[in-house]
């Protein structure tokens, strides 16, 4: 159903929305893009803040105690303006996983510096051939003393580049495919024998190969129960990522719709002929629907609902096909234009694209509900 | 999916739950409810309803109907169309009811609205004629005055379930010189009548639900006028705008996919790869019933707010057609080769039809639901409507 | 590439088109349908007359050696007139069998009755669980004296209720889902100990479904290849609903189109909505495609080529999706017209919707096609 | 497919097949020829082809061109596209060489004809304008005659490959009073001319394909108009007539299934659910190649015998780059995690790219397709001009 928003909601809303329009302008964004470190350091100090960093956060980790719905109110926004600083990775991904198995003194100091925004974090899962299952893991970490060592390569880990700690998935135990054995480890991105390989993200963020040699690693969770963790983790992480791209869905509409009311061809507003019209009423209803499933889905992950790990691949699945048609009509619509670097268009276009990447694809999605059901 | 509903509302949704379960008529089960059931037997559970106050959810407390507050009519609908119930006859209820309580004199009223509820009158619906289309302002049936009555002289046509009408509820011609949609009269018309005539259609799954009425110098007294003379339009607009969220049809959409699911799991192996072929299509639809069902939930927590929904009902149409004709498409598909067969009409017990029970509508609901995107306004029509009224087009 | 006609080839073609535009217009079939027989015997003797029934077979056997080509020329006239008697399953299913791999008696006494048109066969290969797969057959022969006693239960089976004669697969040896083990049987249809129970098909055919409690079967080509025999007759049956699809198609987009130019919507031909155009733009790319696999197709069969097995189920496939959507289109764009038994429009959808079903339907065809890929 | 070829064309076939294969630069075989090729290194099969007497298939041969059959020149273009050569730039020999052969004067075909075919002049083209999209009639740039000269002002858009350019033909308006197609003229324009100025786009995918062009008070001769003037929108309309079956673009989407076929082995389990679904996906697109190279094969048939293949050029675009664009999108998909991932222009060698080889130019590839169905007319008014043409609409 639609959400009411309290008024906390609604005042968190109009201040992201209001930063974001004073300082996030698409000027704005391309030159923090094009910069040497390609990410807004005084933007996420202004994030930190605002108390976005600590909004999701339970009270009793030093948060604001707004849990996936102010997740999904921030994330919409973020979505409209294109941010590219690692919200999902360090606030969602890490320091949710951090709050959800971590120590009370690894709590005590991750968290604490993840909301004053002095440390990003990014998240080390994927490797070569895994695809997008969180249980296919050949990095392995070796118990050493009191800590363990780790060696094994990850790809295309996004955020990489920009972070202080990593947080590693490494076999503990059992073979590649397993899903037992795998454990989380957090690794200090400047640690000795670990090598990135940067590079630049179709929207417009960094990622990194990354290569540990015999890397110290500090247990997060418990051992072996890394996986269940990661899902959880990818739950909420979808959740985040589904508002992001309804927040990019509703502004392409817009923008389509108002290039369709100005721009002329044979003498009319393109907007005038019946084909594209009933292009944008599907791009409409495409929205509608969306949002109804991403607030239904930030709603059950609030509740912490039985089903929630299913819907999240429901919503990741039927969002991610409504935002690949979004953006190809969009795009279409906008002629030429929509080709070129200088509009946002594009942009929205290839940041729903990498959505649609992280953390499984559509198709995916379509079968991990289905097996979901069958197990139900 | 369900709403997050008050220990009021719940209690009533458990009510209704049992009520239907207790009561709702074994005889109404058959496959196909819309082609198989007699009048008699389609009017069981409209009386069960009417005895227990629950016919119309709609109406007003003062004319009959149950005074529920928004967020109940969808519980009550929405419970209804879960358990698999067929719905009461919507010309009387849903369509002629309303304009008559709206816009009809006190005697109409009485006269007409008490035989509604009870199940007395069957109506029907004669807007469409042929050359209409969904463009309903291109009337041509007309209504001349004659002293206390009209004299109508026309053909309509679709008109579902006319073979067991008692009245039927009319557009009219009134004035031959006006523009198209000023023109048009809102009048109420006695089957029995001399001068009307139904003419069965058959349409391509074999079925008989839709007829051509004729109707030659029928006289029609003026007592039987709704509101103005050529104000017809405006009643006729009202009727059309009345209907908002139960397009989507989410009920019966789920009741179609669990079978879908049976078959699949009956007929194809698992090692078959066509299996894992259905699940993702049956998978996607599911999300796309689900999607739906998120936004009909997101549109009725709107309305109890009293925000207008604008043209909801354009888009659940749309989405609830679509969605509908895939699953019969789907299930058709499943049912391999058997879908090479199509029961014959009327029904018979002494024919053969082969195959699993289970399959023996695949074809005739696979070809009935292609109607669903022409009829009650094109799918086209629906997204011209959006284009104009939302995006401003 | 586009098939130029010889003036054999020509002359074969008027003189369908002459014949079926004389003694086949719609209402003629709606009278063949709704009888108590269903079926055109009149018809069927004046086909043979003109020398259609004799058209695809050899000249050794005893026909005009016209080959696939003549067979898609008159299934294409078919299709356009929706022609209810069993060509398919008599000429080019039963007929094409006894011709590939019956014995010198058999087509001597077998063709000669078919050519005559004094003779209906029907083919009895689907059984319950089958689906679609030539090699699931649980019916079985018992070899008995120098015959064979079939017992089982085929599903299905068009054009039996007509028919003389079915061709009957039957499993001589091996396990239910074995290639190998498979043979073919010519029964008499009103033997002893065969029962039909008949019904009538969406598309105004007549079917049964067939029970065998030990019926006296004559054994067709050789004991335990029946799979490999009736895997070319299928291509050759491909060919022919292939042309006759085609043949629908063509009158569906020129119904729909003529409709569109006379039909009036708010004050205008629906023709003149852009949105409608588009959609019959479709339509026509549509039967253009369809129209060159299919010569494609029929070229390849009357050249017996290497990857003709392949071919015919790509156009299959192809095809099949192609006339799906060009039926459904044309019944949304007739609106209720299309829906009524009276109309035309419908019966093309309900034939299209068949053809779909036999031999296979699309989505069997997409992977079979990429299977024989992965094994070329 | 193949068509069925007499000895003579089959021969003919091989030996094309013979010379590639010997001659095709080695240098020129880089992951994205359309972008990563420096303008020296795209000449250089241009001038073989040259060497050759190749380079002109469609130009008679009094010009120059080889005298081909409509078969060979299918034969031709088939056997280079499937060997993934680099087509010669399409502006110059494919588009105003014909303009200046069939309607420019002596003085301009000895001037220009040779310097086309031997590659030392490079032509854009200067058509779309900020604004005209798929609407070429819109032309605002202005030429005023000067005495012997035109004076041209205006602003030129979406120029392909204009940064390479020694010339450029344009639509100018010389007519400013006239009905928008008729005021018209053709013109050549030297890009060295001063007050020309070119401007990169740069595209989505990164990569600097298409440039803005400024003209600003340039003066050209009067002996660079073309045939009349007011008359340039019949030449251009020839121009655009001009391409037939090329659009369909078999041979570029085997190559790219092929390689996709590849990616989905390489990176896909069989026991991987998706690995079913890639083959079922990428079947279909093949199947829909297989019908549309059948389709372009009846058409050369067609005319071969010398039926006019009226707006078959419309089909094969739509088909043509919606098949494509659907490969880059399965490629895109099949590449997985590496998607996130794209290539920095200009390209350099000590830029890292993650992933293996194949998978270097999936983001780029997909981004760069999106054009596909808008350039060179979009595939909505390719369906209007089915719609009016085939269909008289």
């Amino acid at each position: 159903m639609d959400i009411q928003f309290t008024e906390e909601q609604e005042l968190l809303r109009s201040s992201v929305q209001r930063l974001l329009r004073d300082q996030y302008d698409f000027e704005a964004r391309r030159k923090i893009v094009a910069s040497e470190d390609g990410l807004g350091r005084k933007q996420w100090a202004e994030f930190a803040e605002l108390g976005l960093l600590a909004a999701p956060f339970s009270e009793a980790a030093g948060g604001l105690g707004g849990g996936p719905l102010s997740t999904m109110i921030i994330m919409q926004e973020f979505g409209r303006h294109l941010v590219v600083e690692p919200f999902v990775e360090t606030v969602v991904v890490a320091g949710g996983l951090i709050e959800q198995v971590g120590s009370d003194a690894q709590k005590q100091s991750y968290i604490t510096d993840i909301i004053a925004g002095t440390k990003l974090w990014a998240l080390a899962w994927t490797e070569k051939g895994s695809r997008f299952d969180l249980a296919t893991v050949a990095t392995t970490a070796r118990r050493d003393g009191d800590g363990y060592v780790l060696t094994g390569e990850k790809t295309a880990v996004v955020a990489a580049p920009w972070s202080d700690y990593l947080i590693v998935s490494a076999r503990t135990s059992g073979h590649r495919h397993d899903r037992g054995g795998v454990s989380l480890f957090v690794v200090d991105r400047r640690a000795a024998n670990l090598d990135l390989q940067s590079f630049k993200t179709v929207d417009g963020r960094r990622a990194a190969e990354v290569s540990l040699r015999g890397v110290r690693g500090e247990l997060l969770g418990r051992e072996g129960e890394g996986v269940a963790a990661l899902e959880a983790c990818r739950n909420r992480a979808i959740g985040a990522l589904c508002a992001e791209a309804v927040g990019a869905i509703g502004e392409l509409n817009a923008a389509t719709l108002e290039y369709s009311k100005t721009r002329k061809q044979f003498g009319v507003t393109i907007g005038s002929f019946q084909v594209l019209q009933h292009r944008m009423v599907d791009m409409f209803i495409a929205h509608q629907e969306t949002l109804s499933l991403m607030q239904h889905l930030s709603l059950s992950l609030n509740d912490d609902e039985a089903g929630v790990s299913r819907l999240a691949s429901g919503a990741k699945s039927k969002i991610g096909y409504a935002g690949k048609f979004v953006a190809d009509q969009a795009v279409q619509l906008h002629g030429g234009m929509g080709m070129t670097d200088e509009l946002n268009v594009g942009h929205y276009f290839k940041r729903i694209s990498s959505i649609n990447i992280q953390f499984g694809d559509p198709a995916y999605h379509v079968l991990r509900y289905a097996q979901l059901d069958a197990a139900a | 999916m369900e709403l997050a509903l008050s220990p009021d509302d719940a209690a009533f949704r458990d009510e209704v739950r049992a009520f239907i379960k207790d009561n709702y008529p074994a005889e109404m089960r058959v496959a196909n409810p819309e082609t198989d059931l007699s009048k008699e037997q389609m009017l069981l559970w409209h009386r069960i309803l009417h005895n227990k106050g629950w016919i119309a959810p709609l109406w007003p407390k003062e004319y009959g109907g149950p005074g529920w507050s928004i967020t109940r009519r969808f519980i009550f609908e929405q419970e209804t169309t879960r358990a698999g119930t067929m719905p009461p006859l919507a010309f009387s209820v849903t369509m002629v009811g309303p304009v008559i309580y709206t816009f009809g004199n006190d005697a109409q009223k009485n006269k007409f609205l008490p035989r509604i509820l009870s199940g007395e009158d069957w109506w029907c619906q004669g807007y469409s004629e042929p050359g209409s289309g969904s463009d309903l302002a291109t009337v041509r049936t007309k209504a001349v005055r004659d002293g206390d009555h009209y004299i109508v002289n026309g053909h309509k046509t679709w008109t579902t379930l006319a073979q067991h009408a008692d009245w039927i509820f009319c557009l009219v011609r009134t004035d031959p010189t006006a523009k198209p949609q000023s023109g048009i009269s809102f009048l109420l018309i006695d089957m029995k009548s001399p001068g009307v005539t139904v003419r069965p259609i058959i349409t391509i799954d074999g079925s008989h639900e839709v007829n051509d009425v004729f109707l030659e110098n029928v006289r029609v007294p003026a007592d039987n006028l709704i509101g103005e003379e050529n104000k017809g339009w405006t009643y006729a607009k009202f009727l059309l705008g009345n209907e908002r969220t139960s397009m989507a049809g989410i009920g019966r959409s789920t009741r179609y996919l669990n079978r879908l699911k049976k078959i699949v799991k009956a007929e194809i192996p698992e090692d078959d790869p066509a299996h894992l072929e259905f699940i993702r299509d049956i998978t996607r639809v599911e999300l796309d019933v689900l999607a739906l069902e998120a936004t009909e939930l997101r549109v009725v927590a709107q309305m109890a707010r009293g925000i207008d929904p604008g043209p909801a009902a354009s888009l659940f149409k749309i989405r609830g057609t679509e969605i509908f004709q895939n699953i019969t498409e789907l299930t058709h598909r499943a049912i391999g080769n058997y879908g090479l067969a199509i029961r014959e009409h009327p029904v018979s017990a002494n024919r053969f039809m082969p195959g699993p029970d289970y399959g023996h509508t695949a074809s005739e609901k696979y070809l009935n639901s292609r109607k669903l995107s022409i009829y009650g306004g094109s799918n086209e029509i629906q997204r011209n409507i959006i284009a104009k009224a939302v995006l401003g087009l």
